[in-house]
């Protein structure tokens, strides 16, 4: 079943007996998603290719990371463009203690994920408290100058974070990827695969923990927020309090993934976390898969991050097709133009994304179905 | 016997800009009574319920709930202690459904909001109050509509349902029928009724429809230029010169 | 008595890097700054003009910017090129840097116009809307810009008068740090004019608010929006081609350096106020100057610091109302 | 009939997928008021709006002065002399008084000025909250500046919608006389579900049902026409 407040209203209403006693069965929807995370969790085994895998975790971290700004977009209403700067401290904090640490052990690990932690719920503790109670618009500024800043503090603090060189550092532990364990169906069984199945896991748990947020109690009052905030407050809701819960909670979120993509790839730069150009793929995402669904983030990243993998060779192959033209070679080295432009038409024309879109014509449906069924009465 | 009003004002001002909207006002309504606000356009009675339920600060004054003084208590503080109000023009939740807007009021004031490791749907009782409110104002039929789509007349009775899932003791009801087709006034009237007659809540209504005050009120409170001229039963100010012609000028018109 | 207080307390704050810097140093700083802050000012008004009057926050400012700078670096590639800068006396550099900022403030209206009429006017009303989609909008111009002029960063020739200078007390002041002074109050005061005296602010305030009401009034609002929006995108530009030779070179990125002065100026400012505005960059850019002379590192670090402090105290900026 | 200040022949309008104008038709002759009744949904507001050109007619067309119009952009409509004010105070929250004043002088004349001094006369109240915002004035005083404010500009035809809602009788007084005072000098098209007031102020009267027009004729006689007052407006 879809995550439809719609259906589960339906259901509450119709036979309130029924739906306390009934175990819920397994619908096909749960078993689609469940058969994804089985098939995640297959990829490294089926396709030996590093490639394969490669897409396969970004698109995990990514879901995550767009998931958590779906939080604070879709479900709350703010628009924070710190958002990636909390995704750049994660894997910056991991990256910073890995680097500087002579010997790093298992627990530098978790040093980091506390740092990161700290600096995210502080960091956004005070941009709640200077820019929430102005105006919406005001914090879409305040974090955008905020992320312009640690962007150009990546590049030029150059003793800390070695500029725009970046830092390439290896991990502790079982997750050194020169540790091997042995082979299991013709694949290696090594460090690379732990981190793998250590973003699975974490992707897994941390997005449960977002959906069973915005199905929550606190969730359904950052709706009615986003709704008509005049109104919530005349309800008894404290909507200050309940937005500086959605942006604690999402930063936080976005920091953690932070970390998973620093220790997959074991390098960052402030290009690679910190630049605009990450904030845009992530809002883009949000768009695609539809604001205010969660599960969308899955499509959104998938999509784009497997057209960034095979667009530009693509375009390249297609230039190749038309010779000499010196316009058509450097439209295609400029792919980022279309997801500019794609970025654009979704925002004008298909504002409620695919998942949104979906479930907008499920609901109507269902209330079709109501009206008729009134009439027969 | 003196018994504590269940909202009283005491010398109550509010300033906007130099214009005087609200001007030392004292005002007592007694529990479980309908207290109806009537004046001229302009006379502050909006005003006067944006101060009671915490939407304006006062710059003089103090506004009394049982005996408590609430003054600086904020908007949703006053809504958990049991004032809820209506708005003049209609104020609801529109992308929600019907049945998640009432929801939202009596997961309020059970005071589960802070809960977030729950699933909602751990809470059947809430969407069974919520059913019930929606019967009383029969919406029932409704309850899966996104609340945009509804009329402008169920709009209204929606407002009153989430009103009544605060289960607040004192109500505010501004206007409930500004705006209405007059084939769906009497709905309203009855529904204010039957809230009236269960004897428990406290009820301060603002509305234009002199007929409609009369037969509901208690007493009547006329307001003019944010001070109050008369307050007294409803046969008293209907027969009161002075409140005739600062309200309805002159002539008395029934329709 | 308050507005008093405050402004002994701005005199106070604006002499106190004497006790670390001697007063020629000082002097030759200050008009820097405030030439610099002018710069901010001219990039800054464009944001402000289009926020305060209608409504919308352009995030897409910064490709604006980076448009008219890449417009004025043609123009005067174009005459270096045909030699024509090299030997130019100040007036006739005057005159190329004219016909430069015209160039740049004609494509900025150009592109303010098709901006507005493809996109913009779709989302009216929509603050949400409106910044996702001219975060959008900024993107594919940047693109479009290197698609244009390439990704690398390009030397703007500059005329040699521009950068004499002429000593006053001891105090070397160049010619072209005069004239973006000059420019910045020129704006100023264009801007100043067409809010308080003429009904441009009321009729387009009124259809952010109303649009049915203006129109049947007998104001073509869409036009109206237009033009108010070409108008911001045309002072961006003029501000990117200042910038453009103040810093001598572009960049294909140098929207989004500049943009987070914008913003801090805004914010600082008052969202919305134009005069906010003018304040503000005065305030960034002198700041700016002491503190780089000062603590080379911390120059930005100190903006930020003062927008934070300037928003403890008054959350709405300087000049903010409501 | 070419003396006819405004005609509808067969006006279709539709709003998304609704069919909201079935087919209007009908024509005001320069002086007076003419009222439109009918019930909510009647299609009485959005009549006003299709004539004003906020609505594309889909079908039909709309004559003014002789001239057609239902293809003209609503400024324009504006500046040939047609005035509109919309229901639920239609006036600029965000601007004061003064600056609501000031907006609907397209052109700042001696006339306008002379003008504006005889409606504040005519409404007091609005001078004393000369430099205030409009979205402080209460319900009554901003449903009363939305109706002075297009009294400042003289048109020769003026639409306004419903403005006696939510207003207090003493206000509605003051209101038709006004109105009464402004028709002598321009015509009046008036939506209004206040019998009385449209009894007061109104020469003739159109009542609209579904989207057509169903009945024409003089106030006065539908007054005594109980069955089509029970039929159409349920009084």
């Amino acid at each position: 079943m879809i995550m439809d407040s719609g259906m589960t209203d339906k259901m509450a209403v119709n036979d309130h007996t029924l739906s306390k006693e009934n175990v819920p069965a397994l619908t096909s929807l749960d078993t689609f998603r469940i058969g994804i995370v089985i098939l995640m969790g297959l990829v490294p085994f089926i396709f030996p290719s590093f490639r394969v895998m490669d897409v396969m975790a970004k698109i995990m971290i990514f879901t995550l990371v767009v998931a958590s700004f779906d939080l604070l977009l879709g479900y709350t209403g703010i628009l924070s463009f710190a958002h990636g700067m909390f995704f750049g401290i994660g894997a910056y904090s991991v990256a910073l203690i890995l680097y500087h640490t002579a010997a790093p052990a298992w627990y530098h690990i978790i040093i980091a994920i506390l740092i990161s932690l700290v600096v995210s719920i502080g960091l956004s503790l005070v941009i709640s408290f200077f820019s929430l109670r102005v105006k919406a618009i005001f914090f879409a500024m305040l974090t955008l100058a905020l992320a312009e800043f640690a962007h150009i503090l990546g590049v030029q603090w150059t003793s800390l974070t070695g500029g725009e060189d970046g830092i390439s550092f290896t991990l502790p532990w079982i997750f050194n990827f020169n540790h091997t364990f042995g082979t299991v169906w013709h694949t290696q069984i090594n460090g690379r695969l732990v981190v793998y199945f250590l973003i699975l896991f974490s992707t897994l748990f941390l997005f449960a923990g977002l959906v069973r947020f915005t199905r929550s109690p606190v969730g359904r009052v950052l709706q009615s927020i986003r709704d008509n905030e005049q109104r919530a407050v005349a309800l008894g809701y404290q909507t200050f309090r309940y937005q500086i819960y959605s942006i604690v909670f999402g930063s936080s979120v976005a920091s953690l993934g932070g970390i998973l993509f620093a220790m997959w790839l074991c390098y960052v730069n402030p290009d690679s976390v910190f630049h605009t150009a990450i904030m845009v793929n992530i809002l883009l995402m949000v768009l695609i898969g539809g604001m205010g669904t969660l599960y969308g983030s899955v499509i959104g990243a998938a999509f784009l991050i497997i057209t960034e993998n095979w667009l530009p060779q693509l375009l390249k192959s297609a230039a190749e097709l038309v010779p000499q033209s010196h316009v058509i070679q450097v439209l295609a080295d400029r792919w980022q133009l279309y997801f500019g432009i794609l970025f654009v038409l979704v925002v004008l024309f298909f504002p409620k994304g695919v998942l949104g879109t979906i479930r907008a014509h499920y609901r109507q449906r269902v209330i079709e179905s109501e009206s008729i069924e009134n009439q027969l009465k | 016997m003196t018994m504590t009003p269940a909202i009283e004002t005491r010398n109550l001002s509010i300033q906007f800009g130099g214009h005087v909207a609200v001007d030392c006002l004292d005002i007592q309504v007694d529990p479980f009574c309908l207290k109806s606000i009537i004046g001229p356009n302009g006379a502050g009675k909006t005003t006067l319920f944006n101060l009671i339920s915490g939407q304006y600060q006062p710059t003089q004054g103090q506004v009394l709930f049982n005996g408590k003084d609430i003054t600086r208590m904020s908007a949703a503080k006053r809504a958990q202690l049991g004032i809820g109000r209506s708005f003049q023009l209609t104020n609801i939740f529109s992308s929600l459904t019907v049945l998640e807007n009432v929801r939202l009021a009596i997961q309020s004031r059970q005071q589960i909001g802070m809960v977030f490791w729950k699933d909602f749907s751990k809470y059947p009782e809430l969407e069974e109050a919520a059913y019930d409110c929606l019967q009383q104002v029969r919406l029932q039929d409704k309850t899966l509509h996104e609340a945009s789509v509804l009329t402008h007349g169920e709009q209204r009775k929606l407002e009153i349902a989430i009103l009544l899932a605060l289960d607040p003791s004192v109500l505010l009801l501004d206007e409930p029928t500004a705006g209405m087709s007059l084939e769906d006034v009497p709905a309203i009237l009855e529904i204010i009724q039957d809230i009236k007659s269960q004897q428990n809540r406290t009820i301060l209504l603002v509305e234009h429809k002199f007929d409609m005050i009369m037969a509901l009120s208690d007493s009547i409170a006329v307001l003019q230029e944010g001070r109050i001229i008369c307050d007294d039963t409803p046969e008293a100010v209907s027969g009161n010169p002075v409140v005739m012609e600062a309200y309805l000028g002159g002539g008395v018109k029934h329709e | 008595m308050k507005s008093k207080a405050n402004t002994m307390a701005g005199l106070g704050l604006l002499l106190m890097p004497l006790i670390w810097i001697d007063p020629v140093t000082y002097l030759t700083l200050t008009v820097a700054g405030l030439s610099l802050g002018m710069l901010i000012f001219l990039i800054a008004s464009g944001l402000t003009l289009i926020f305060g009057l209608m409504d919308v926050l352009n995030l897409a400012h910064a490709a604006f910017f980076a448009f008219g700078a890449y417009m004025g670096y043609t123009v005067l590639y174009l005459f270096n090129s045909w030699g024509w800068i090299e030997g130019a006396s100040l007036w006739g550099s005057l005159w190329f840097l004219v016909v430069a900022l015209g160039t740049a403030g004609l494509v900025g209206a150009l592109l303010g116009v098709i901006t507005e009429r493809l996109v913009i006017q779709r989302v009216y009303g929509d603050h949400l809307m409106q910044l996702l989609v001219t975060v959008g909008v900024s993107f594919v111009m940047v693109e479009i810009l290197k698609i244009i002029w390439g990704v690398n960063d390009e030397v703007v020739p500059i005329p040699l008068a521009f950068q004499d200078s002429f000593i006053i007390y001891g105090v070397f002041v160049e010619y072209f740090r005069v004239v973006a002074i000059l420019l910045g109050v020129l704006v100023f005061a264009v801007l100043q004019f067409m809010l308080k005296k003429t009904k441009i602010g009321i009729i387009v305030r009124a259809g952010v608010e109303n649009r049915e009401i203006v129109q049947t009034t007998g104001y073509n609002i869409n036009r109206i929006f237009t033009m108010v929006f070409a108008l911001g995108a045309a002072f961006a530009a003029i501000g990117g081609t200042m910038m453009a030779i103040f810093n001598q070179a572009v960049d294909p990125g140098m929207g989004d350096q500049f943009l987070i002065f914008a913003l801090i100026v805004v914010i600082i400012g008052g969202m919305g106020s134009v005069t906010g505005s003018f304040v503000g960059a005065i305030i960034v850019g002198l700041s700016f100057n002491y503190v780089a002379y000062l603590v080379p590192k911390m120059a930005l670090g100190v903006n930020f610091m003062i927008m934070a402090i300037i928003l403890l105290i008054r959350p709405k900026g300087l000049f903010g109302k409501e | 009939m070419n003396d006819s200040m405004l005609t509808l022949d067969d006006v279709h309008t539709h709003i998304g997928q609704h069919h909201i104008l079935q087919g209007v038709s009908l024509s005001v002759n320069p002086g007076g008021a003419t009222i439109l009744l009918g019930r909510n949904g009647a299609g009485k507001s959005t009549t006003l709006k299709t004539i004003m050109g906020l609505y594309p007619a889909s079908k039909g067309s709309i004559r003014f002065k002789g001239e057609k119009i239902h293809r003209e952009k609503t400024h324009k409509i504006a500046r040939m002399g047609m005035g509109f004010v919309p229901e639920d105070h239609a006036v600029l929250f965000n601007l004061t008084v003064e600056e609501n004043f000031r907006l609907s002088m397209v052109e700042e004349t001696e006339t306008t000025r002379q003008n504006l001094e005889d409606v504040l006369e005519l409404f007091p109240a609005l001078r004393k909250f000369w430099k205030t915002k409009a979205g402080l004035l209460s319900g009554g005083q901003k449903q009363m500046l939305a109706i002075a404010r297009v009294f400042v500009c003289d048109h020769s035809l003026l639409l306004i919608d419903e403005p006696s809602k939510g207003l207090a009788p003493i206000v509605v007084d003051q209101l038709g006389e006004a109105l009464l005072r402004i028709k002598d000098k321009t015509k009046v098209i008036l939506v209004e579900q206040n019998f009385n007031l449209a009894c007061q102020v109104g020469t003739d009267c159109f009542i609209l049902d579904d989207g057509q027009v169903v009945f024409h004729g003089m106030i006065d006689e539908l007054a005594k026409d109980k069955p089509m007052m029970k039929a159409y407006l349920g009084i």
